[in-house]
């Protein structure tokens, strides 16, 4: 592949192509039309100008009414891609998105239901302080109804965003702000990535390493230094957290007896926390070690760098806990 | 389209609702007292008016969004009362196999869309029925029911809001019962009249009488015009009481004996039924039979439900999402 | 103790001898003073006849609102105690507890701080359908600055509600419908029990039970049944789920090497899931057989009965979950 | 309390305000340029005059809630810049140690309750602060400051009808720069006026020039005496414009030429200085001397940030709750 990109083109092609080819996707969110500049971050730039400001529709700052109404066009058969701006921003319009859009195919016997993807970035690392920087997927994770997808590549970018829109059902599609313009290899336009599959990055047989999201990166930047340490890790990208792809994880870590799980979020309740209790239910006996969480400190994020950087974990961290493992 | 002119033939049609919708409710509750059923019941007793008259100027196609107090806003709109009946019996069929319950009912076909127990939550999603209605060029109106007190939730403003900017065919409607649970208008609305908030989002705002069916049907017919026609939206706001507090079970000590005894007196339905024979719409043998026919069809709708199964255990873990997602 | 009572006059007796003994204690909530019925299920009943409107407040339906007024009023030196009716309406308000309340201590570095208690019922069993029925605790455990807690008797409901009120930070404190009115000993006024620590409330050898709220019911209701199968169980009552008291957690579990964690919160992602994981990390050489999680299922609520039933855990899954720990 | 009218000090003292806003955000973006800081910026150039205005009628015990677009409303409320130098610095002499940044800036002792990065989410706080005022019998009033864009979320409605049912002292500052980040106001706001959506609370709505000192000043000297008077609240929509674009790097393209030069033509602080100079309040010499002190002020606040320590790391985990809870 010669041709490269980053998260935030492949994404905008993503819904390019979407838009193009169903007539139902439609974009609405905050800035999302050119006229405002296409997204704050310019992610949905162009999209307007080519499908009209009927179809690309920025907003008023009302999450909760255009989420709302997000949930109510794709009960009317759109297919609507909604932007929240920063993942914190979902705590004014959760009622929209877990009593609503999550149970309405189920409390209505499935007479109706919400194909709604919401589309919001996230990450620490830009002094954003603490109401602009949090991972908050385990509260998605643990509402019945909506799915969680958290791609860290350019190719599942693309991908996993037309199989979210093609879903039946809403998805909840975490982008890292921190990662947006990485260069990565264009993906094959028109190609689909199921939901729900994670992905072995790199083979291994002494140690499953877990990530998703931003510490994808990190545990990339890891990985050489194992190789120096004798340690042969499997590299897991979750790509999707809820639903968990746990026949992918627990194949893998039944082969390599250990796990070391990585997530910006809170360590405490986050997705390290169910991913480590049900590997335990399924492998006690295979486990050599007990499975590893690293993760970023149980604090609001703080905004001086120094801080901040101390907040989320290092690659030290990971490195520790792939000992702690290996010991 | 124009709306239709009020007609003897009109004010019949809005009985028939009615008398449907109040021994509907006066059935489910002798079914709560007796035991048979157990569950909180929100009676729209009282409000059947509104419903009644405003869904004249709508059909199957056009959308409903309403709440845990709904079930006149539903039979009115078309929902067959044994599907909610199944419904409310936790029956495999019901409207929503049983899952959803008073709350949720749900029935498409009818354009019954969503039904929601989150105080104002349906408003913002109304604003999204009526956007992919504008999307897709359909002559569609949706019409988004709710109560005083969810006028003072963030919900109705920011759908107001969206719905007038975005020129939505959407018609708010406030049953303004007086009373959030047990709260006094007043007490938690800082306007004397709700629909004087439309001022705020630059949209219609309508106060009717809703204890007479005629004054709900002309502003409902100017509301729905004006929505078909892409004009936006409206709020009408229908001023009426719930006779039988906020769930059954609320013995209404918070209601003042004088505010009870003036809403019993202006009880909407046997006022309309003596309006319907003075003004020699009919008789009131008409109107006897009338109420018979919807006594046979609660009859059938109880038969229905009770002589139905419940779902299978299988349905559990079914409708969370799409089965082959 | 001849003298009973439930837990809502529990709940009722530590809110008035806290306004009693603080004046800065008010009470804010949907109806919760005595023209609107002192609380829609008569908790704070008697509270605005004795302590006046001014401090028992009926508020609008405005969840954010008043929410919001409760963090302002909490930093401006009161002691609110709010009220949001149902555990599923925190959906409407979260922005307000957890980007404000949870994380103002520590954006202020300190300056400003929220002593707030949450008040908030729930519960599965009443046929309130998919909207009024969620155990949420999850979402607030995974928020930093928060504390949750979930008391099962009447006598831990008083002296945890003192506590709460006592409290520097906000609190969430979660009330289980179902068990408002089962009566229990008449608590010792003026008596707070220490928030984050959980209770041994009956000792045991061969397996550690852990429950919380509504759970403490049915692992009351087994005990009897393991005993007859020569279990002897040890039972902890967390009452407090964020901070956990790990302490009294692994010194338990470290003694029998079994666990079970029993919540009626969905499975997933869920309280059980941080516990499970802690267990293994702490004591994965000293574990029996692996930490066992008895919950309800991944989905919504469903209204019809005998669906409601089948999604809560029953006492037989607790006894297998037993069982497979002996096994 | 009455508030004082104004006189040629008033004028001066809301000059030096406006002066030392905006010499500290013409310093803090030069420093951003720079690249000694970095960090998202959000600039109040051309808002100067509403707080400093505004400020006047109030004293260090007053409330103020703010957002990240806030730091001119800190200053005219008399948060010491070398705090909020130290703050943005992210140092352990900063207003919150450095543990909040510019959208958090916290400083009791003048007055800061809460600065928040939610857009609209300070309201129902500033509910409280005023409840508590109110509870306490204190004469204390709180002014809460948002946008135009904020005037469109839930909290907006809930707080504003809260505080009118409860009769809070609280003023509603909407200080209306036309733009909601990218969003020109009408795309997003239904209503000619914000001021006019007070009537949906019955509370008064002032609409006023937020170019105009003497026009906030006299708009607030009623709204404060109202509060604290307890009459109840007031909103305020003082209409102006933000000079540097949402945050800086922002190049203003969706701001339409003509717009952006009127808008310049009608630059508050040359204007206000123009205008002291001209009806003979000051001479250009005092002014400058007014300038040359705040810049002196600013000097010393970045001077005291740039030479202070951050803070160790001992400090990471603390303030998630009390020390000994
Ligand atoms: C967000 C939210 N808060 C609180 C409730 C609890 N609740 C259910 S109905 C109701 C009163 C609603 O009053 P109103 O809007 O006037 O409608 P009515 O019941 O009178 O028809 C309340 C407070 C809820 N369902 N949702
Ligand atoms: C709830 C919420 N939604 C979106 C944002 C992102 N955001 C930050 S500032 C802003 C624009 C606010 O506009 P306005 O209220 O007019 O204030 P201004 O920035 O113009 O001073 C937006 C959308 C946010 N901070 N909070
Ligand atoms: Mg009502
Ligand atoms: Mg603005």
């Amino acid at each position: 592949m010669s041709e490269s990109t980053n998260i935030a083109m492949a994404i905008n092609m993503a819904l390019e192509d979407a838009m193009a080819s169903d007539p139902r996707v439609v974009v609405l969110g905050e800035d999302v039309a050119d006229p405002e500049g296409g997204g704050i971050l310019k992610v949905t730039m162009g999209l307007s100008s080519k499908f009209g400001e009927d179809r690309v529709r920025s907003t008023p700052i009302s999450e909760m009414g255009f989420i709302g109404a997000a949930v109510g066009a794709a009960i009317a058969g759109m297919r609507p891609v909604a932007e929240i701006m920063l993942m914190n921003f979902t705590a004014v319009c959760m009622d929209q998105i877990t009593n609503h859009a999550a149970k309405i195919r189920y409390m209505s016997g499935g007479k109706t239901h919400v194909p709604l993807v919401i589309r919001m970035m996230t990450g620490s690392g830009f002094q954003n302080g603490g109401q602009h920087s949090d991972f908050l997927e385990a509260w998605f994770c643990h509402t019945a109804g909506l799915k969680v997808v958290m791609p860290s590549t350019t190719v599942d970018a693309y991908g996993l965003m037309r199989a979210a829109i093609a879903d039946e059902d809403p998805v909840i599609f975490v982008e890292h702000m921190g990662s947006y313009w990485a260069p990565g290899p264009m993906p094959q336009r028109g190609e689909a990535i199921p939901l729900g599959k994670a992905k072995i990055v790199q083979e291994g047989k002494d140690v499953t390493l877990i990530g998703y999201s931003r510490s994808m990166i990190d545990l990339h930047g890891v990985m050489g230094k194992l190789a120096k340490e004798n340690v042969s890790a499997e590299l897991i990208d979750l790509r999707t957290v809820s639903p968990l792809d746990m026949e992918t994880v627990l194949t893998s870590v039944k082969k390599t007896g250990r796990a070391v799980i990585v997530h910006e979020a809170c360590r405490s309740f986050g997705v390290g926390a169910e991913l480590s209790a049900r590997i335990h239910e399924s492998l006690h006996a295979d486990l050599k070690a007990p499975v590893q969480r690293v993760a970023s400190k149980d604090i609001p994020v703080p905004f001086a760098k120094h801080l901040e950087t101390a907040y989320l974990y290092s690659q030290s961290d990971i490195l520790n806990a792939v000992r702690r493992t290996m010991a | 389209m124009k709306s239709p002119t009020w007609s003897k033939e009109t004010g019949l049609a809005i009985f028939k609702k009615m008398a449907l919708i109040r021994k509907n409710d006066e059935r489910f509750i002798a079914t709560l007292k007796s035991g048979k059923l157990m569950m909180p019941y929100y009676s729209a007793r009282g409000q059947e008016c509104i419903p009644a008259a405003i869904s004249m100027h709508l059909d199957t196609s056009d959308y409903l969004v309403t709440i845990y107090r709904g079930i006149h806003d539903m039979l009115a709109k078309g929902v067959p009362p044994k599907l909610i009946w199944a419904e409310l019996a936790g029956r495999a069929t019901g409207a929503c196999k049983g899952k959803g319950g008073p709350m949720h009912v749900t029935h498409p076909e009818a354009g019954c869309m969503v039904t929601t127990g989150i105080v104002g939550a349906g408003l913002p999603i109304a604003c999204g029925l009526a956007w992919a209605s504008k999307l897709k060029n359909e002559k569609r109106v949706t019409v988004c029911n709710f109560g005083d007190g969810a006028a003072n939730i963030g919900a109705f403003h920011e759908s107001l809001n969206l719905a007038s900017v975005w020129k939505l065919p959407v018609v708010f409607v406030c049953q303004n019962n007086r009373y959030a649970e047990h709260t006094a208008y007043a007490k938690g609305t800082a306007v004397a009249r709700i629909s004087d908030r439309a001022a705020g989002y630059s949209l219609p705002g309508v106060h009717v009488d809703g204890n007479s069916p005629e004054a709900v049907y002309a502003a409902a017919a100017e509301a729905v015009e004006r929505a078909r026609a892409g004009e936006g939206p409206t709020l009408i706001e229908a001023v009426t009481f719930r006779f039988n507090g906020h769930l059954i079970g609320d013995m209404g000590e918070y209601i003042p004996k004088a505010e009870y005894q003036a809403a019993v007196a202006a009880d909407p339905y046997p006022a309309f039924r003596a309006r319907l024979i003075d003004t020699g719409a009919a008789t009131a043998e008409q109107l006897d039979a009338i109420e018979g026919e919807t006594e046979r069809e609660v009859d059938a709708a109880v038969e229905f439900a009770f002589s139905s199964p419940v779902c299978g255990l299988e349905e559990l873990e079914r409708d969370v999402v799409a089965l082959s997602a």
